[in-house]
């Protein structure tokens, strides 16, 4: 066991990853060098030269062409997108080719690129830094869209991205990065499609991913001294889900709060909502409620803390719940 | 003057051709080749039969049996000359419209078919062939081919890739990033555009105020103009970029002067937008005509031989159009078929559903 | 009254618009002589000249951001996406640059400019010509979705939406294009960002737009054979909701089903589902249903009959709400 | 050689400069300028200023005054030589570092302080003042600067934009396609690049294997390089671009190189990817010393005159920072005010939630 920060144990797997096989490239924005702006890639083309760490011209749309170039090729390139709303110049090269060339091929291509975008808010940061884009890819099928909350997860996860064969999205909640954990560099993580229970609990189940997992743990042990036993569960993969693990614990709870940082409107949350009360109407007490970002473009940031979901605005849902 | 002088609004361009309309062979001081006899009969008879193929697939299409057909009369050229010019260790990205340059890559022509008939989005193996999947959004593909020229740079590989895309394709901003990136890495990439004078009803005019290989200068790479209606200088000038790329010198823009003298796909109708003076004066261009006046005049076929090509042709047309019809249609689970290469618990149930689905109308 | 098909009668809409306000401009590829790969605009460049109908290099981000400049400029630009799966490489222009601006200026920039988008399948077209795009967009605060669903209502719609100062995504019905219908051109329309119950019902709400209209009235009709009374809801608006119509019909009704012809997964319909139940909990007699496309890529033509959900898949929906 | 001969990989660039690094006026073919004494004290007091509110700005950021800063020491010259040139009429689009332009503008620096602060997005009138939005997004205005272009163009109105943008900002598709929508239209827009010879830790030759200014001939229009470091020469090519772009000859690249003296921003550590002796080479180069000192030799200025504009920069320096200390978090409630400019319900009934959510907390 080695103690890691969020960051540093993403740049860990993706050294493992590196070293067992050679195909496997790193490429984006200042990821030589500087080692990106978050530091994920640190020392990775010190280690393994210019060829297979590329700082790449700035532009997006250019990093997922080529890597996919890459990947025809035979190369699996990890990219970096710099900031979560710097990914739309790259929207056309992932939603019309990276996900859709493997069927154009009836499955003669593989892409297996992996594209790690920090995201969400609450580092006080300028507009465009903290951003929730993740409805926008688990819309577009043909792509697989994760998200790490923790050190050992992401550890294990970015590894399992690499080496799957689809194109993976790869969430990682900037504002964890420093947060440190544990981590056994030698055990195998979960299966990259698993959700996780955090928190076992009997009277609600909150959902979450990314940075709101943290939050949602906060929430359930402040709501325990109000009596309230909190089931958090930490979707891990957002398309595919894992349903078999979240229906079973809305079913057993009766009660469901959803959280996550991305306006409510149209965002991913709307879609654990509706399919989990399709798969467990007869169970629910009440309607699984949302919380999330206002439908607004996100805030400058000395609004953040009212804009992002916080403790108080998931306890709030399940006082609403609770209500029911 | 430091304004850069060569931003060329008033510089001619050069068109760099070996045979002209009436079928005359001329020299060229830096683009010169070497063909048997044989060889260049041979790109006749590639010329005749893609041009086949074309016309089979539009008469499909006016029968109802393709959605659509984009036509690659007038260009055939451009794509035999460019095609033959590549090595089998070389790797293509089409666009649409490549149809001659899939026939130089041995891609069965009723695959092309599937795609445009619906069967599929794509259809053959790109890596059987080196000839990637057709792209549709515009110049997409650019990006992906100068990728793969990074992956045989880092292969350390002796080949190079080539990527086709139109006039219009130009004006797409991933053209222009594929541009930098290739010279930014000096990637082994030619990129070969078809400029057939039209992007659907638009001119050249809407897409750029100076000839289009100029654009490589902007970029620091060499580009270069071919009359894309010769096949031997568009073979001569491809082989000399290809082989400079495989000699790690880097990428070249070709621009293939040419024209589309057919509608932008079978949708489309030109005459809404286009004199038909235009057509006539290519006509005159025509890139087999000149070829076989060539051939003929220098002896170097008779009439027995482009009897044979033509009867090969008929042939071809025939068997194409025998079993395009008979092309079967993708089962319905297709579908779900290849979304994902690794197991995916959404698409396993929607199937399932789907299947139950459809099973439930034979009851 | 006049007999317009839903194509002529957006482009009777367009010439009213360019009529009234000398500066909205038409703008997009092979809008001018061509009128359009539809004819949408045919004739307005002819009458209002190529300053005013324009015909723009290739390039989608460049039509957005472009016309976002003209905008600035006080022009009221109409852009045309030749199709819906070409509307990406402009994703970033739509998504942090037209939604975000006029907030980004704390309100003192106006961005009225408006993106046509021909949407659907059902016409046996090649990839990218059949997709339906609109949960990116629904999901994007700062812009206003809607889609029109038949001639009267696309000619009203589109000059609503040319008038009003924020920008509007406009979907467009394709394979409804050719449909035929009553328009008259003097009535003001219902306000853009309200629904309509084009069918009342007693048992069910079908919940549509666009295409899905016609195929849920269809559906209806076909329903009441049977001895259902199906009510059929025209959102028209997509964001906003008219929520109010919406409410109140599920309440009635009791029951609920999403049509549209996008993924299930995470599209709009999981947005229709999750806040209708939220709002109806204790009126809904089973789960909120959606219908739509599966979660893959739009198939090849051949298939799309399988794809494209049609009266039967509707039907098949209706019974399953009915069996709880 | 058919192959365009500009592509110039071995042109050595020619750079346009009138006052040399020790102060020397020197002659220039092409770009020449008359001032007044008076003229060149204004631009040396303009120099100071801009740079005593950049330091001040710094100095905010870490005391956690501000969450973030971009630093525009080292292309003082570039921004106040461009932004003189302009005129009141002339609209501007400048990236998140034109602090500089800012000020020729009339912006109140300590607008451009709450953006970076938190305050808001933007925080001025772009209408007021001729002067865009800040834009974080790289590239992306380039093609709202042409787009406003064309509507100066529909207006017949005597103005030009012009738009700023980095060295690593010429590799996005955007700004590309910005050089393309300019050039067919001939559109009056000035294309101002301010190569500071690095994006974050990537050096030029990430971007482009050529000097910036060439990229311009791949569309066919000027491009030239200025020494941005030169007031002057900013200003005098900056002049002679907007009146060609005004008088219809279209657009313009210029190229100013410079130097991005500090880091990228204050989040940066430049010394991960940087020696410091090159920076020691630039400060050689300083673009406020060899005005002083060309106004020292020459006479144009005394002591006095350098003192009274440190005073002033002092008391601006004072001013800015205590009035962005003041600056007031908006209201939380602001969070949905002006994402629409009709009413809008979704976004009405957020707002009445979360007042009322947030009323709860002071029951
Ligand atoms: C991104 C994108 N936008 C629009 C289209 C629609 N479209 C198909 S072909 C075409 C014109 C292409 O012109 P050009 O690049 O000259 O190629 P050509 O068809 O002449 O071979 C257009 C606009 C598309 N396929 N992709
Ligand atoms: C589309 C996009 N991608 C990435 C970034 C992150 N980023 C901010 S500044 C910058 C470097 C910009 O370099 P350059 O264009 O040379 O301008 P400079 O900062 O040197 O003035 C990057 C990569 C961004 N803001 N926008
Ligand atoms: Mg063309
Ligand atoms: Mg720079």
């Amino acid at each position: 066991m080695t103690t890691l920060t969020l960051a540093k144990a993403i740049n860990e797997g993706l050294r493992r990853s590196m070293e067992d096989n050679a195909k496997v490239l790193v490429m984006g924005e200042d990821v030589g060098k500087l080692g990106g702006v978050f530091r994920v890639t640190d020392g990775l083309q010190k280690d393994f030269g210019e060829d297979r760490v590329i700082d790449t011209p700035l532009a997006e749309s250019g990093i997922i062409g080529t890597a996919i170039g890459l990947a025809l090729r035979g190369y699996r390139p990890v990219c970096e997108i710099q900031f979560d709303g710097f990914v739309f110049p790259a929207a056309d090269q992932i939603i019309t080719q990276l996900a859709k060339m493997p069927l154009r091929s009836l499955g003669k291509i593989k892409l297996p690129v992996v594209v790690r975008i920090p995201f969400g808010g609450g580092i006080g940061a300028v507009e465009h830094h903290s951003e929730s884009p993740e409805a926008y890819f688990t819309h577009t099928a043909g792509l697989r869209v994760v998200a790490c909350s923790n050190p050992a997860d992401a550890y294990t996860m970015i590894q399992d991205a690499v080496r799957g064969d689809d194109p993976v999205i790869f969430f990682e909640p900037k504002r964890r990065y420093w947060d440190k954990a544990e981590v056994d560099l030698g055990a195998p993580g979960l299966p990259l499609d698993r959700a996780k229970i955090v928190r076992p609990g009997a009277d609600l189940t909150l959902l979450a991913y990314g940075p709101m997992v943290k939050t949602c743990l906060e929430a359930a042990a402040a709501a325990e001294e109000e009596g309230r036993d909190l089931e958090v569960v930490d979707l891990r993969s957002l398309n595919p889900l894992d349903l078999e693990v979240l229906t079973d614990s809305v079913r057993r709870t009766g009660r469901c709060v959803v959280a996550h940082e991305a306006p409510v409107f149209s965002g991913f949350g709307a879609e654990l909502a509706a399919r989990l009360t399709e798969r467990c109407f007869y169970h629910l007490e009440a309607p699984v409620l949302r919380v999330g970002g206002f439908s607004t473009p996100y805030p400058p940031s000395r609004l953040e803390d009212y804009y992002l979901p916080d403790l108080d605005r998931v306890l709030d849902a399940v006082d609403r719940s609770f209500a029911y | 003057m430091t304004a850069d002088a060569s931003h060329g609004v008033d510089t001619p361009p050069e068109l760099v051709q070996l045979l002209t309309p009436e079928g005359e062979r001329v020299e060229h001081p830096d683009y010169d080749i070497e063909l048997t006899e044989e060889e260049v009969r041979s790109l006749y008879r590639d010329l005749v039969l893609v041009r086949r193929i074309d016309l089979e697939a539009v008469a499909l299409q006016r029968q109802g049996e393709l959605g659509l057909w984009a036509s690659l009369l007038g260009q055939e050229a451009a794509q035999i000359g460019s095609g033959r010019a590549l090595t089998d260790a070389d790797m293509v990205f089409p666009t649409y419209r490549e149809h001659g340059v899939a026939w130089c890559r041995d891609v069965d022509p009723v695959k092309l078919l599937g795609l445009f008939r619906g069967v599929s989005n794509g259809g053959w193996d790109p890596a059987e062939h080196n000839f990637h999947l057709y792209t549709i959004v515009i110049g997409s593909q650019t990006l992906h081919a100068v990728g793969y020229a990074m992956g045989l740079q880092r292969d350390g590989a002796e080949a190079a890739t080539m990527v086709y895309f139109g006039d219009g394709a130009t004006s797409q901003g991933d053209v222009n990033e594929a541009f930098i990136w290739a010279s930014v890495t000096n990637a082994p990439v030619v990129f070969f555009c078809q400029n057939n004078q039209w992007a659907i009803s638009e001119p050249l005019e809407r897409q750029s105020r100076i000839p289009l290989y100029k654009r490589a200068s902007g970029f620091g790479f060499p580009g270069v103009r071919v009359d894309g209606n010769d096949v031997l200088a568009c073979l001569a000038v491809t082989r000399q970029a290809l082989r400079n790329a495989r000699e790690g010198q880097g990428p070249t823009l070709i621009e293939a002067f040419t024209y589309r003298m057919g509608a932008h796909t079978t949708s489309d109708d030109p005459s809404r937008y286009r004199l038909a003076d235009e057509l006539e004066a290519w006509k005159l261009k025509d890139p087999i005509e000149r070829v076989k006046a060539y051939l003929f005049k220098n002896r170097l076929a008779d009439q027995e031989f482009f009897e044979k090509v033509d009867a090969e042709a008929d042939a071809l047309g025939k068997d194409v159009r025998g079993r395009c019809l008979t092309l079967p249609d993708p089962p319905p689970e297709a579908i779900f078929q290849n979304v994902y290469a690794g197991p995916h618990a959404l698409i396993d149930e929607e199937r399932e559903q789907f299947l139950t689905y459809l099973a439930g109308f034979e009851r």
